[in-house]
């Protein structure tokens, strides 16, 4: 019952902090996340899943109850975790922390609804993950994007109007392609299957029980299908060339918003690829393993070429995120150990340093209000912690060693080189350049506006451009606002570096998880 | 002067045509279709047992489902369009109309002094730019 | 007996007289007066099967509808008495502002 | 006493990278409030350090090594293992040694560079330097190549964040991202090559029959003996022949090491580099970090010596480099760029030796180097401190009489890089260049690489001889020199350490003297020849033998050292000649264009600019406007297609009640219709 309680505490603390007065609901939401957030380390402790969730493994803390029959099927409520998923709910409740402490600064008004959507949205990230059922699932899935909606659209930039319903309206379609992608499997396994149990299913379609349906062969039937889930979850993950709607979402989106989109919300698009695709359907991964590969290589390669591209530190930051979760879609389609196994990895790490790059940009931004390249330099002069973080992030996602970047990274290179799939190794060595191009397009941003002559360009109502030099004159009225970030801005930061480097020395401390997931995937799935 | 009625021919008649044709329709479907014959009540009592059958109690000849719960609910929506229509007809004492701000047909504008339809009409324009205005963040 | 189609065709001629007024009057008492007629076509629908199959529940909603026309008609008037006050007309045309 | 003692002695060894790593975290969150801003705490590491390998040393020495694990990142049953190991021979023990010493003294001389100067961000900088000699040391010990990778990356952070020190001017951050980038770009190859040999090799081990050398000596025995792929056979060799594989691995490990020792071509952000402090120049640019990429050569070695491509292209790339960067250090008017170009110089000299064979040359040099171009920069950096932070030769001059210690040093050190019989470079550099004629005599390309590092011997000269004459003799050609800063007790020490080594540390390996004497004092030839089988100079020698096909043609030394000393003294004279007056003139000008082509360093900065902006920004440029237009363009097209059909069919939607009531009636017929037309009713 303890996953009841999780989202349970998640939905009870969005109720509560919506008829919470504006004044308290920062501080009220920042403890109150506390409580999912102890509880998913807590659990995270005291794991003891054993295989993988879809593959007849030992699930931990798992609850099956009977709902409502639907026509021939059963729905049920079936939660319950394995080395996959635990380690992305611990993810969703520690940046959902992060992302309200970091909101303090920037959201001054309805605040209480704010809070109470985020934590709506940490409920529905966690029923994401940890979720067993399709029906159920996707009604979590869906739910995520209604608080997700919101936010952007009403705390958002100038074009938070167009980012949201672009969001929206793209990812919705996406979850319609995948709806029927999966439905046709469904259908197509017929009797065999009594109800929408994620497992059953799973197991059903890999023991070959796919029938064919409207006159299409089980072959074809199971092509097609996984081309409709794919590329549904490909709008998801972002995948090229359906990842436009991110960086306007990342870029209209709080700061905190995006911390979320970018750590939490781009996994559940790479979770249900490893959870549908590549474990329903392996061998039509692995026939297709050379075209999803190239996708994979495209999206590292010309993601980081877009963000070398922009002038906006969020558009870099969203771009880079295209270009790292092309990693995970690498490391899938291994089928390694290190492959999967990496890939998740690599999501848990990704999560954690994009969440911590967007905050420290939303730090900077909170000060000097603008976030383009051009407007700043030497703001670590002024803000010596913030820069201290964003530099050890930003190194982080460039795969500095000891820190997760680069394990993820390392890992999926790892198993990938030696895949199965023809041309493995020269597509992991295509995509391993993204890590130069990467540390090309950070170090720029990173010497431009962090080193440097402290001057800073805004925007800002009162005071049109304002320029001081760099030194020793700090009296002057105009740069009044540009001081050191205060202690609940830098906490959330500390935290998730803290995090990164951690993971990044003891991998263990998941990938022993993960690896134990993976295992019964990837032996049966096919190359070891 | 003296009225009588007399038949207002003209164009928009021929929106009613779709009804005659609807007739057309309705009538070759039922005479083409044949049923058996009526079974009829047998001269049982019909009204007594719709009175049975309206409050649930056994007693009635003919068959028929139980209607109370449907009694009831009428019973409240007749009670609710009375309210209703009072509501809408009602005047204020000074002679100002009250109701008028709670129900609107401009979809909830927010409407300035002069008379309704005008504003109405003033308005749309500003719907329209609306609209593209818009289509304009879209692109 | 008259068999059951006769009653739907007179059923269907009311309705359909209904509806013409419907379509082609534009005096919003003249809508109500055809809804009325369209209503009790049903009614008429609803007793001939009622007879039909030897089962009250059709007269029993007969009733319904009827009380049901009340209400409708009691609503109607009030709508109409504010389409009057808004719009200084009881024509239907006149009130075009709930579209797109 | 042996047994235990040496046993104690590795179980503490780790503690030589982690007392820096210590002093990493002191000085970053208590530097503040320390006395000197951490520096102690950073001297105390390194010296612990210093002592410990010592201590290591002299184990090693006992006949002792040491090859184990020490802390597992991951274990995978079945697959790849990622851990992190000790691997403690002759020649780690050797770099160990010298990196905590320089290290140390470095520490020491940071004090009065920085200390004493009142720089700001002191903690920062202490823990840049800890951070670095405990990314070093780790590297230096590493007993995989994968620990290799992660603190190469780790020493280029570190390099990143030191260049980087004076952040609030605009160009040291830049030389900062460039010297990060350069290399990233080399690592990138060396990445591959990690991975690469992960998956060929299903290990990256040094040492020990496991390895991958010895692996890969085994799958070419078994090509070799049997039919085709017979001992390859549980290597996946990716679709190449073994050999032709392992060549490329070598080569793709070889990007990094150009990336990071500065070899032609990613040689450009060394120089750049020297914006930095100059103590963070002697300890990184020229002492050990660059030497990180030679030092990696040398300790996967028996890899190499499997393939003799590799090797003559090493040889080749650093007999090249070694010319083309003496060449441009002829006309630089900045002291420590000209050491920069000097220290690239002198690791195409080590690379030359490793890839001509020389393995004990290329190490021995790789040590002597590490001394007397910490002590020239060191050296340079007190001229610096005395002209206050200015660096171009041309306004100094006669601080011969004013810095006599720091003169007797740096002259110590220049008589070394010069090669200039008995100072240390003398006997490496020979070596060197002894072991590439005899094996080059039988090769043409490590004949090139011959006779380019004998031509930029007399460049090496000249170039020192200038810089010295410019710097120390002469009349003071400004105001400053006449009046220089004095300089503290920090900054002596290590100078005079320093230059004690530059002076004597080639006796251990004299080679002429050896061979024409029959003596045995070849110490480091000795040393190097004991350790972990498969990691000793005997085994390096017959893999080259017996599978790259080298062989020596016998030649006296002497002859060849006797030209090499000819030819560096001619230089050194040439210099004398040109700039020893008490006003020198600008004798470069008259070179002309070529000194308007040396000062642009053969414009290989514009080039690699250009290409960084073609290849990298125009086309981001490009693929950003490819997806803001045509990707974009088509999401947006289809919304737009969606509004458009909305916006028209919403005119339906007229208000008139009447309207919607014909259109419903309409509906229903045509429903009625075509539902009774499909159901038989009209029949």
């Amino acid at each position: 019952m303890i996953l009841e309680l999780l989202i349970g505490l998640c939905l009870l603390g969005s109720v509560v902090l919506f008829v919470t007065p504006n004044r308290y609901a920062g501080r009220l939401a920042a403890g109150w996340s506390l409580l999912p957030l102890a509880l998913s380390l807590l659990m995270y402790a005291g794991f003891s899943g054993q295989g993988n969730a879809l593959l007849g493994g030992q699930l931990a803390y798992e609850t099956t109850v009977q709902w409502v029959s639907l026509g021939p099927y059963t729905l049920n409520w079936h939660v319950g975790l394995d080395g996959i998923s635990m380690p992305l709910i611990a993810l969703s409740t520690v940046l959902t922390t992060a992302a309200i402490l970091s909101a303090w600064t920037p959201i001054e008004e309805r605040e209480n609804q704010f809070y109470g959507l985020v934590l709506f949205l940490e409920a529905g990230l966690i029923g994401v993950f940890a979720v067993l059922d399709f029906f159920v699932w996707f009604v979590f899935w869906e739910a995520v994007l209604v608080p997700m909606y919101f936010l952007v659209a009403i705390w958002g930039g100038p074009r938070r109007k167009y980012a949201a319903i672009k969001f929206f309206v793209y990812t919705n379609v996406a979850s319609l392609v995948m709806f029927i992608g999966f439905f046709t499997l469904v259908f197509g396994l017929g009797d065999s299957i009594a109800s929408l149990d994620m497992p059953a299913i799973a197991q059903a379609l890999r023991a070959g029980e796919l029938g064919s349906l409207a006159g299409v062969g089980p072959g074809t039937l199971k092509t097609l299908a996984f081309a409709a889930m794919f590329a549904g979850f490909a709008v998801k993950v972002p995948i090229v060339p359906v990842h436009t709607w991110l960086p306007d979402a990342h870029v209209e989106a709080p700061t905190p918003v995006s911390v979320l989109l970018a750590g939490v919300l781009l996994k559940m698009g790479t979770y249900a690829l490893l959870r549908f695709n590549f474990t329903m359907l392996p061998d039509v991964a692995q026939q297709y393993a050379a075209i999803i590969a190239l996708f994979a290589v495209v999206s590292v390669i010309y993601g980081a070429l877009l963000a070398l591209a922009q002038q906006d530190l969020k558009r870099i930051v969203a771009y880079s995120s295209v270009s790292s979760m092309g990693y995970v879609i690498l490391g899938l389609v291994a089928y390694t150990v290190y492959g999967v196994g990496g890939a998740t990895f690599q999501m848990l790490s990704h999560g954690l340093i994009s969440g911590l790059l967007f905050a420290c940009v939303g730090v900077i931004y909170n000060t000097t209000h603008t976030r383009m390249v051009d407007d700043m330099s030497g703001m670590a002069d002024r803000m010596p912690v913030t820069t201290s973080m964003f530099v050890a992030g930003s190194f982080a996602y460039m795969g500095l060693p000891l820190t997760s970047g680069f394990l993820g990274e390392y890992f999926v290179f790892l198993g990938t080189f030696h895949a199965d799939f023809p041309g493995a190794a020269w597509f992991t060595a295509i995509a391993m350049f993204g890590i130069v191009i990467v540390a090309g397009y950070l170090l720029y941003a990173m010497q431009r506006t962090l080193f440097g002559p402290f001057s800073v360009k805004t925007a800002h109502a009162d005071g049109g451009a304002m320029r001081t030099d760099g030194g020793e004159g700090s009296g002057s009225e105009a740069e009044h606002d540009i001081d050191r970030a205060a202690a609940h801005d830098i906490v959330p930061l500390a935290m998730l570096l803290a995090l990164v480097i951690v993971l990044g020395v003891a991998p263990e401390i998941s990938f022993g998880m993960i690896r134990d997931a993976v295992g019964p995937l990837v032996t049966a799935g096919g190359a070891g | 002067m003296p009225t009588r009625p007399h038949l207002n021919l003209g164009s928009h008649l021929l929106s009613g045509l779709v009804a005659v044709a609807l007739f057309a329709v309705l009538a070759t479907v039922f005479l083409t279709a044949s049923f058996g014959a009526p079974q009829g009540f047998g001269g049982a009592q019909v009204t007594p047992s719709i009175g049975y059958a309206m409050f649930d109690l056994s007693g009635g000849e003919i068959p028929s489902d139980s209607f109370l719960a449907a009694f009831e609910i009428i019973d409240l929506v007749l009670l609710a369009a009375l309210a209703a229509a009072v509501m809408l007809a009602r005047r204020e004492a000074d002679g100002k109309l009250i109701g008028i701000e709670s129900i609107r047909t401009d979809g909830g504008r927010p409407r300035d002094t002069t008379s309704a339809s005008d504003t109405d009409v003033e308005t749309e324009p500003n719907a329209a730019a609306d609209g593209d205005g818009d289509r304009e963040g879209a692109n | 007996m008259v068999a059951v189609q006769f009653y739907l065709l007179l059923s269907a001629a009311i309705f359909c007289i209904g509806l013409f007024g419907i379509l082609t009057r534009r005096n919003v008492l003249f809508f109500l007066m055809s809804v009325e007629l369209m209503l009790n076509a049903a009614n008429i629908n609803l007793v001939a099967f009622s007879f039909q199959y030897g089962n009250l529940t059709g007269q029993v909603f007969s009733l319904f509808i009827t009380a049901l026309a009340a209400a409708e008609v009691a609503v109607g008037i009030g709508i109409m008495l504010v389409l009057y006050r808004n719009f200084g007309d009881v024509d239907v045309t006149k009130a075009t502002t709930l579209r797109w | 006493m042996a047994a235990t003692s040496t046993a104690f002695a590795f179980e503490v060894a780790p503690a030589i990278a982690i007392l820096p790593l210590a002093s990493f975290v002191i000085a970053l969150f208590a530097g503040k409030y320390l006395p000197k801003g951490g520096a102690l705490a950073g001297i105390a590491a390194t010296g612990g350090s210093l002592l410990l390998s010592l201590w290591i040393a002299l184990t090693v020495a006992g006949g002792a090594t040491y090859n184990e694990e020490i802390y597992s990142l991951v274990t995978t049953p079945n697959s790849f293992d990622l851990h992190f190991g000790l691997l403690l021979d002759p020649l780690s023990a050797l770099m160990l040694v010298i990196v905590s010493l320089v290290s140390f003294l470095v520490h020491l001389f940071s004090l009065g560079y920085m200390n004493d100067e009142g720089e700001r961000g002191l903690p920062r900088y202490y823990a840049g330097l800890g951070l670095f000699s405990f990314s070093m040391l780790a590297f230096v010990f590493a007993d995989n190549l994968f620990m290799s990778f992660v603190f190469f990356e780790l020493v280029g952070l570190c390099s990143w964040l030191l260049i980087g020190h004076w952040y609030r001017e605009e160009a040291p951050p830049s030389a900062a991202k460039k010297a990060f980038l350069v290399t990233r770009f080399g690592d990138y190859f060396f990445l591959v090559g990690v991975v690469a040999i992960f998956a060929t090799f299903g290990t990256t081990l040094f040492a020990g029959p496991e390895s991958f050398p010895t692996l890969a000596e085994e799958a070419l025995a078994g090509a070799g003996g049997g039919e085709a792929g017979g001992g390859a056979g549980e290597l996946s060799t990716f679709g190449f022949g073994p050999g032709t594989w392992f060549t490329v691995l070598g080569f793709l490990v070889l990007g990094g090491v150009i990336g990071k020792s500065a070899q032609f071509p990613l040689h450009t952000w060394l120089p750049d580099a020297m914006e930095g402090p100059t103590p963070v120049s002697a300890l990184i640019h020229a002492a050990t970090m660059v030497a990180a990429g030679v030092y990696l050569v040398a300790r996967m070695y028996g890899f190499y010596a499997l393939s003799p491509t590799a090797l003559a292209v090493i040889a080749f790339v650093g007999g090249f480099t070694a010319l083309f960067a003496a060449s441009m250090a002829v006309v630089k008017r900045d002291i420590k760029q000209v050491l920069a170009y000097s220290t690239i110089s002198q690791y195409g000299y080590m690379m030359l030796g490793l890839g001509a064979g020389g393995y004990v040359a290329a190490v021995f040099h790789l040590m002597t180097h590490a001394f007397f171009k910490a002590l020239l920069f060191l050296g340079a950096g007190a001229v610096i401190i005395a002209m206050h932070h200015r660096q171009d030769m041309w306004e100094m001059g006669g601080l011969k009489e004013k810095l006599p210690v720091t003169y007797y040093a740096f002259l110590a050190g220049s008589l070394a890089l010069a090669g200039i019989f008995p100072f240390a470079g003398f006997w490496s550099k020979d070596e060197i260049l002894y072991e590439a004629l005899i094996h080059g005599l039988n090769d043409p390309l490590l004949l090139g690489g011959y006779l380019m590092g004998l031509t930029a011997i007399v460049f090496t000269g000249f170039y020192t001889f200038r810089m010295v004459l410019l710097t120390f003799h002469g009349e003071p050609r400004t105001h400053t020199a006449r009046n220089p800063h004095s300089l503290g007790w920090s900054v002596k020490v290590p100078l005079v350490v320093l230059g004690v080594l530059a002076t004597v540390i080639g006796l251990i390996n004299m080679t002429p003297v050896a061979e024409a004497t029959g003596l045995h004092i070849e110490y480091l030839h000795t040393w190097l020849e004991h350790g972990i089988p498969g990691l000793t100079v005997e085994h390096y020698d017959e893999v080259l033998e017996t599978v790259a096909g080298y062989s020596a043609a016998s030649l006296s030394p002497l002859l060849p050292a006797v030209l090499s000393l000819a030819l560096a003294l001619a230089g050194a004279g040439l210099a004398w000649a040109l700039y020893s007056g008490p006003d020198p003139d600008h004798h470069t000008e008259r070179l002309g264009d070529i000194r308007t082509l040396l000062m642009n360093n053969y414009y290989q900065d514009e080039y690699q600019v250009w290409i960084a902006e073609t290849f990298g920004t125009g086309v981001a440029r490009l693929s950003d406007r490819f997806d803001q237009s045509i990707v974009d363009g088509a999401v947006n097209g289809i919304s737009e297609v969606s509004l458009l059909s909305g916006d028209r069919i919403r005119r339906i939607q007229t208000g008139i009640v009447s309207n919607y009531a014909t259109l419903l009636t309409l509906g229903l017929v045509v429903l009625l219709l075509s539902v009774g037309l499909a159901g038989g009713w009209f029949l």
